[in-house]
């Protein structure tokens, strides 16, 4: 049995991602004579024209479309105080660039991201993720950044070694380019001399960052 | 002949002897090891017949069933008869088995959830809403995405450093500045705690000499062999 | 004047683009007292009850929201809106012990499917349907993965408590695996897990629901 039209309509009218013009809801509804279309949605306006609706059918500009109608937007508008809010792609970066790389200072920040990030900086500032760990002493002794004891919190991190090594992550997070074999001294391995190699022995200091390849596939059962 | 079709569908060892479990009609708590290994193995001829790669999981299970099949053959030592039951060599594989029947069971279960909700359509029109103010939410898995994307880029650009560095010292370097926050200048020996072992003394070291090379901090020695000092860089 | 409730409650339902959580709601909504509340949602549940409307309130992932309803989906899915592929018997299976199981390491799950699990796992990640929740206090400290909001919205569960179970069978067979406690370190995503953990969801402690028992042979196919 098919639906019925004007749940079939009303249904569209919801789902569809931009208006729908008469046209389309006629090819759409195969079912409804033009006539009948006509009458369904001046069923549904009407349906939504009682003070207990808080939707109407909005007619613009490309067609049909439903929409909150205006007597309740003062309401509609308290949605952003408790929507949560996230961290937009550039402060999401920095964030991740700092994470795993602090101390580190904005020029340095800037310089794996190709752009200014003053914004973000105070973004991250002001939302407690981040703080100021001491100047380098460099010329212009720049401020250096670290995470935040309020970073550690929001990820239930006891410190920052609870923080995804870079073998995890290429484990998690599928990577954008075929694994390729580099030498490499693995990065976090709990118990190993790991200290020994030091900053002075880091890999690849010549060359791009190599990704250690995921270790080899734990005990299969 | 007749696992040809079926062959790519096994998932895994498992899955490939609940199966043959199923066609013979073999009680699962009661498997006939000889019979089970027999046809396990040739399902695995006829995967290296047809240039499949076999997993190497699917070797692991013909050892465990080689091995169960050859305990089954031991006669029971005298005086243990009655602990047949709970001694069957079977019983750990019989266990995996069950243990997975269910979770195959209750991967149906969602499939079919799956099903039903892809009937279900949520708003299509983009969101007109403010952007949020409420609490933050962040995803772990989003960070480690973007650091992904952000090597990635690198690394394209040799001249930036994104190499990763061992993680301990990174974070002995934060601790030591933020020490050095609270009480400056701060005596070298007091870095080390008496009790701290080899490993803590090496990162530690390595985080100062770090932290020294960045030029973070210095240190300064009034005479040889008194005592080493650690400042902040910005009390030059 | 202050709009209708109802109206209110219908248009924050169709404007939010995530669940509302009955205690957002609330706040949003601070004219309602809770029994005001829980009469609204009952109201508006009733009033899309009819073959006439195409739309429902969808309780799911510690939330309502406005879905269209099942009877209507051969009329939408004309729109051509793309919908994720469905998951794949592996992804599913390791979906499955994850949810029924968590806390619970790669290694965990790789021992009860007998298989690797690197691949489906990134997949699970990247579509947001799991999430890590800690590491192990293990050697090697291990992560921990659980399933996520995304999760329960995926499925249509309000919380973990929905996820189905064999009660009746499971009071008969004792569970050759009883729940374990697992020591772990706990990471907090707060949007995210929200819904897992909301005041609507059990108790931490209680866990997921129980995993349906072994039934005979045969179900497994």
């Amino acid at each position: 049995m098919s639906p019925d039209p004007l749940a079939a309509l009303e249904a569209l009218l919801f789902a569809s991602p931009e208006p729908l013009p008469r046209e389309r809801l006629a090819a759409l509804l195969p079912e409804l004579s033009p006539e009948g279309l006509a009458a369904a949605l001046e069923e549904l306006r009407a349906r939504y024209a009682s003070p207990q609706s808080g939707l109407m059918l909005d007619e613009v500009a490309g067609g049909f479309r439903l929409a909150t109608r205006p007597e309740v937007a003062e309401v509609v508008v308290r949605l952003a105080i408790v929507r949560p809010s996230r961290l937009s792609r550039p402060a999401l970066e920095t964030l991740a660039i700092i994470a795993y790389r602090q101390p580190i200072t904005k020029a340095e920040v800037e310089a794996v991201r190709g752009v200014n990030i003053d914004g973000v900086l105070k973004t991250l500032g002001e939302r407690g993720l981040i703080r100021i760990l001491g100047r380098k002493r460099d010329p212009g002794r720049p401020m250096l950044y670290g995470t935040s004891a309020g970073f550690l919190e929001y990820f239930g991190f006891r410190d920052l070694s609870d923080l995804p090594t870079l073998a995890e992550i290429e484990a998690l997070v599928a990577s954008p380019h075929p694994r390729r074999t580099v030498e490499y001294d693995p990065v976090e391995e709990p118990g190993a001399g790991e200290a020994a190699r030091g900053p002075g022995a880091r890999p690849a200091a010549s060359g791009p960052a190599p990704l250690p390849s995921a270790g080899p596939p734990e005990a299969g059962g | 002949m007749a696992y040809q079709v079926k062959l790519e569908q096994f998932e895994g060892p498992l899955d490939l002897l609940l199966h043959l479990i199923r066609v013979h009609e073999i009680e699962i708590t009661d498997i006939p090891i000889a019979t089970i290994t027999e046809e396990y193995f040739r399902v695995l001829t006829a995967m290296q017949e047809l240039d499949l790669e076999v997993a190497g999981e699917f070797l692991v299970m013909a050892a465990t069933l080689i091995y169960i099949k050859s305990k089954m053959l031991l006669p029971p030592a005298p005086g243990e008869e009655a602990l047949a039951e709970e001694e069957d060599p079977r019983r750990p594989l019989v266990d995996m088995l069950l243990e997975y029947q269910r979770f195959k069971t209750a991967a149906g279960d969602l499939a079919g959830l799956e099903e039903r909700r892809r009937e279900v359509f949520g708003r299509g029109a983009a969101v007109q809403v403010p952007p949020g103010r409420g609490p933050l939410e962040l995803s772990l898995f989003d960070l480690l995405a973007a650091f992904q994307e952000v090597l990635k880029r690198a690394e394209g650009r040799p001249d930036v450093e994104v190499t990763p560095r061992p993680f301990r010292v990174r974070e002995r370097m934060v601790e030591l500045l933020d020490r050095l926050a609270q009480e400056r200048p701060l005596r070298f020996f007091a870095l080390f705690a008496p009790d701290a072992d080899r490993r803590t003394v090496i990162v530690t070291f390595v985080a100062l000499l770090e932290l020294l090379r960045q030029g973070a901090l210095k240190v300064r020695q009034a005479a040889p062999f008194e005592e080493i000092l650690i400042y902040p860089a910005e009390d030059a």
